[in-house]
């Protein structure tokens, strides 16, 4: 156990696992300089044949991380900002989503694709989109979301060993955040939720970035007596349904807080799920806190008023322990 | 003696013309099945481009990689892929060679390197190019080929492979099919200048061939699967070619107006690869009209068991439609929706 | 009024527009040839210059119509099928949907992109994806998904009126489907919701092709004393949610039918506002028919079996009428 | 007398050296504010490859259009952008080009053309393209002008671009800054073969030039824009330049490792345009050494005036945040979520 940044814990993970696996060939572009971090030293350690500088051409990579995978190699591609994704989407979406059913099951992908994700950092509209809902929609990858630098390590193992193509979502400017990381060799089912905090009147549900203002908000909370359960999924797909249904069957209240835009998020599925599921143990309407339909600004002012944060976090679980039903 | 001054023994001759009748026969039953209603998507028929695929695939093993095309069933069955196990796929049977997931855009067998047709134009090449980049680290000669038509080669991804494809010096064939249209545009509406001129730049060899000639199609692929194989990088073919039949069967129900001079499909039709191929062949004393008869009748067999076997496959249980999304089962995820 | 199928309509409304306003370049693939016969006749009555097939290159015709539309052009692109919407992402996602926000509203984008979206005719799963969901996450694009041929002309000119960029999503497979056509010049504005049946049991809300069978359903359920009411949203951005809300608080029931994959589909999303909104109302849980997180399969019998069709719809709406708070 | 054979009036190079000397000492100024970290976002300097928007955009007028990319400042004030509204912008402040919204790398003002930076690499090549369809539309001589990089030329819309362009003939010009690298990656490890060569095939003229020579890129744009706006069709040049300053302002904080060569550096900083040209003009007597010292004392006016503008302007309004997502106001969508 030591304390790492995020960042570091993926380096770690990338690191290890090429360790262990020489099957595995990383991909993108400047994965060798690395912007991030997170790929640095793996092109001094591992050589030119195993991690390799792409030119920029999404389109091209995107899918030759499937073509790779489907000849038998177990592939890294870096996609850099979550927007790019868009950019590379075809071959995600119509390949990499789509080969091994179209076929019967004939091969696996093993594919990681890494992207940071979202805002927060003035870097404006085109670097930071959070795209794990279009992701999710497309049925056949996979969607990580780390909420913590021991769960970065611990996922993004699991995710390389994972057979089908999984993307790892880091949240941009959560790189420098720092956790308690283990040493020894953690991998983290995908699918399995994280309870970071327990509590008996509300569950919370927050992805990815939105762990910390989620923990935040419940802190302050708890000075007022009100006890919240934040539940961090970790995973998008596959979703661990059951731990949200048996907190809210519990509580009977729920919030989620998700870095998406508010139409078709997974803000909004998690609701609908648990609309369905849950219904007799709810007690409230169910809110969701979410970025609304809108471009991610520049101006820092404007950004942190679309970007969901602590108070708004701590308004929507107020108005929902406030709630009565009309008479 | 060999045909047309190349190297080629006889046997490897007669195989070549064997494989281009199967795949005609085979399209042919298709196109008959299709006026009939029994296949329940859209084909896309290879008749008259049956040269390409066998005179390239001449030179690869099951251990080399192909991407093909939504006109895929002739890369197919020229890779080596199960006659039966297609026909079944096409009748969206439990036994096709996808289960009846994929279909006539689909038909794939990683066992044999066939990596699959593809309803995306243009998505093959940068599937072909990862698989040339497995290959490369395999380190054991493989190559991988793409093949692709004259309307793909307009998608940018075709230079992003190029570009790659010769930085790394990867084991990669393209093999642009152009057969003159691009769906009801001819390519001169839709293709500007020279497609094999497009791999110059990135200091890619490219050779135009006729497409419509199995020998001169062997030729340049011998050269570029050699290179690919000794390490020395990407090559591109474009073969001139030419489809006899419509883009996709049953166009004539909704393209109202003609798109081509029934004339230029005729003389395109005179100069039709098989009997082309079957003219030379006795003309050089390497094959007795007997022989190539010979031929047509083990061909007629194997299709005639294809629609056999592919008839008396049941369609797929209902129960398995989600099908094998993922290879390591999703834990927690939630149930099929809408079951109440 | 007359009997018009609904890609006849289509093909009335691009005529009539391109024919008001002088200023509409229509450009596509094929679109001379015209595979659905929406674009039919154009290349002859406009000429080359305004009505124009491309090359297939998904990336730039995507493109192009945000440059043409910037540049003064009122443009209608058509990308042919809702698969190759993802081909052409990068500018849609990166520049359409937000071009116009990055730059203060300094230009308007009058961009209809035209595809046919969502399965049923054995074309498999690379032909066959309903993308809607995955559009209406960017929130720059609006989405039209007609539920009639008479919506199709109506909803189609309104689309076309709009300064905004819009996706006309027309269902695959009813491009045949005939209905009354007014001939004169309807508008529908984006944003009604149509109410196509009134009920007080349960609120039926289906989504382009799913209208169909939702009628159906109701049709069949009428027979046996049940009141379904079926709300068609027309368009999913902008959402005309007091409809459906106005509904729901009068039936307290709601089942949605999507042809969309489940995870963060439209009708995910809706079931979440209703949850957030009308919770107070609701006396059952709210249901989903939809797509399951897979692909578009090709044999019709599986095909059959992954899309909704009307005894699903039948069995969620029975399923939710029968349900009873547990003791 | 003209410059270098160039048949150039005086105050149109005069007008030029402002032009350089207004980005450099505009740029100058970011990178200060950058270092004192009072830009909230990431900036892309262009210092070192100024001749080349400037050559350019001399030929162009409002009515013509641009597009830019994520190093889009120069191209910005080359083309007529409002240095106060720039600075602003990338302030973040309300008073910026596009409200604070934008920042860097989305400075556009479409009221002179300039359809905008652009933070995806290659994405201002399908919007120049669609400018140019609207320009030929237009029918009254307007051409568009797409900036891009030699790290933009490996995206496969560039060949794409070059197609429609080519068949359409289209007021285009594709103007690639090769600045030898794609962030950190050297030309040589990322772009296979010539990029001005990848026009040739589609049959579209290409030209390379010294993109730090403002005359040299002057002629080459002057020719491409006049077949442009006679109808002529699309046209390449690749200037070859390079940029003196990092790839992104703060790149030090996590490029821990040199990706090039200080001497290489140097050796470049010495044919730094601006000083280069200041000497030509100074040497053919078309300027003196005070009238150019009057240039920089008027540059210096401008961009302290830009620096208090933008500092006096306030921030946006959280309020506002929601922007104009959309000109025709959507009925019935539902209000901002998570307001409880
Ligand atoms: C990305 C994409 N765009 C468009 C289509 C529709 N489409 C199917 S085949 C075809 C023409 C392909 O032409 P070409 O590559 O020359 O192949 P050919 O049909 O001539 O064999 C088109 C446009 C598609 N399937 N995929
Ligand atoms: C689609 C996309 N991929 C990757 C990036 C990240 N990125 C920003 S600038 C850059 C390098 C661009 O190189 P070049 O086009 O030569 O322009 P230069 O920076 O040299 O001016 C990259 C890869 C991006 N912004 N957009
Ligand atoms: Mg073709
Ligand atoms: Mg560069």
């Amino acid at each position: 156990m030591a304390r790492k940044r995020l960042i570091q814990a993926m380096n770690e993970a990338l690191l290890e696992e090429m360790e262990r696996d020489p099957r595995i060939v990383l991909f993108g572009e400047d994965v060798k300089a690395s912007l991030f971090g997170d790929t640095k030293g793996l092109w001094k350690r591992f050589g030119p044949d195993r991690v390799r500088d792409t030119p920029i051409c999404e389109a091209l990579i995107s899918g030759m991380a499937v073509g790779a995978a489907a000849a038998g190699r177990r592939v890294v591609c870096h996609m850099m900002f979550g927007n790019f994704i868009y950019t590379g989407m075809d071959a995600i979406a119509n390949q990499a989503a789509k080969l091994r059913y179209m076929t019967n099951g004939q091969i696996k992908l093993p594919i990681t694709y890494l992207a940071v994700s979202g805002g927060g950092r003035s870097a404006a509209a085109q670097h930071s989109d959070a795209v794990h809902p279009v992701l999710a929609n497309l049925g056949g990858v996979k969607v990580v979301m780390p909420g913590s630098p021991a769960d970065a390590k611990g996922l993004l193992k699991a995710a390389i060993r994972d057979d089908d193509p999984v993307f790892f979502l880091q949240a941009a400017g959560r790189g420098g955040e720092a956790g308690e990381v283990p040493d020894e060799d953690v991998v983290i089912p995908l699918g399995t939720a994280s309870v970071r905090r327990p509590g008996r009147d509300l569950t919370l549900v927050a992805i990815g970035a939105m762990v910390r203002p989620a923990l935040k908000a419940a802190d302050a909370l708890a000075g007022d007596g009100i006890e919240v359960e934040v539940v961090d999924p970790r995973t998008i797909v596959p979703l661990d349904l059951e731990t949200i249904l048996g907190s809210v069957r519990r509580t009977g209240r729920l919030v989620l807080v998700d870095e998406a835009r508010d139409t078709c998020s997974v803000a909004s599925h998690i609701a609908a799920l648990v609309a369905e599921r849950a219904f007799d143990a709810l007690v409230a309407p169910v809110r969701r806190v979410t970025v609304p339909d809108c471009c991610i600004p520049y101006a820092p002012v404007l950004e942190r008023a679309v970007l969901p944060g602590v108070e708004q976090v701590e308004a929507a679980i107020r108005a929902t322990l406030a709630w009565r039903r009309p008479a | 003696m060999v045909a047309g001054g190349s190297n080629l023994p006889r046997e490897e001759l007669l195989e070549m013309y064997r494989r281009m009748v199967l795949i005609r026969r085979m399209e042919e039953q298709l196109a008959r099945d299709c006026a009939a209603g029994k296949l329940p998507g859209p084909v896309h028929l290879y008749v008259g481009e049956e040269a390409v695929a066998v005179g390239v695939c001449q030179h690869l093993s099951d251990r080399d990689w192909i991407t093909s095309t939504h006109r895929g069933h002739g890369h197919f069955l020229a890779k080596g892929g199960d006659p039966a196990g297609m026909m079944a796929e096409i009748y969206g049977r439990a036994d096709g060679i996808c289960g009846g997931f994929g279909g006539s855009m689909h038909v794939a067998d990683f066992s044999k390197g066939i990596i699959g047709a593809n309803g995306i134009v243009g998505g093959g090449i940068a599937l072909a190019t990862g698989a040339a980049l497995a290959a490369q680290l395999d380190g054991d000669g493989r190559v991988a080929v793409c093949f692709f038509g004259d309307g793909a080669a307009n998608q940018g991804v075709l230079m992003e492979a190029l570009n790659v494809a010769a930085l790394w010096k990867l084991p990669l064939l393209l093999v642009c099919e152009n057969n003159g249209f691009s769906e009801f545009s001819p390519s001169a509406t839709v293709t500007a200048g020279s497609i094999a001129q497009r791999a110059r730049p990135f200091g890619v060899p490219a050779v135009e061939v006729d497409g419509n000639d199995v020998v001169a199609v062997w030729q340049a692929a011998n050269a570029a699967v050699r290179r690919a194989r000794e390490g020395q990088g990407p090559s591109l073919i474009e073969a001139r070619t030419y489809r006899t039949r419509g883009h996709v069967e049953y166009e004539v129900t909704f393209i109202t107006e003609p798109y081509r001079d029934e004339a230029e499909v005729e003389a395109w039709r005179g100069r039709d690869p098989i009997p082309r191929f079957a003219r030379r062949l006795v003309a050089e004393g390497l094959a007795s009209a007997a022989e190539l008869e010979a031929v047509e009748g083990s061909v007629a067999r194997i299709v005639a068991e294809a629609v056999r076997f592919a008839e008396g496959s049941p369609e797929p249980a209902a129960a398995t439609a989600r099908g094998h999304m993922f290879a390591t089962a999703p834990r927690g995820s939630a149930p099929w929706p809408g079951s109440g």
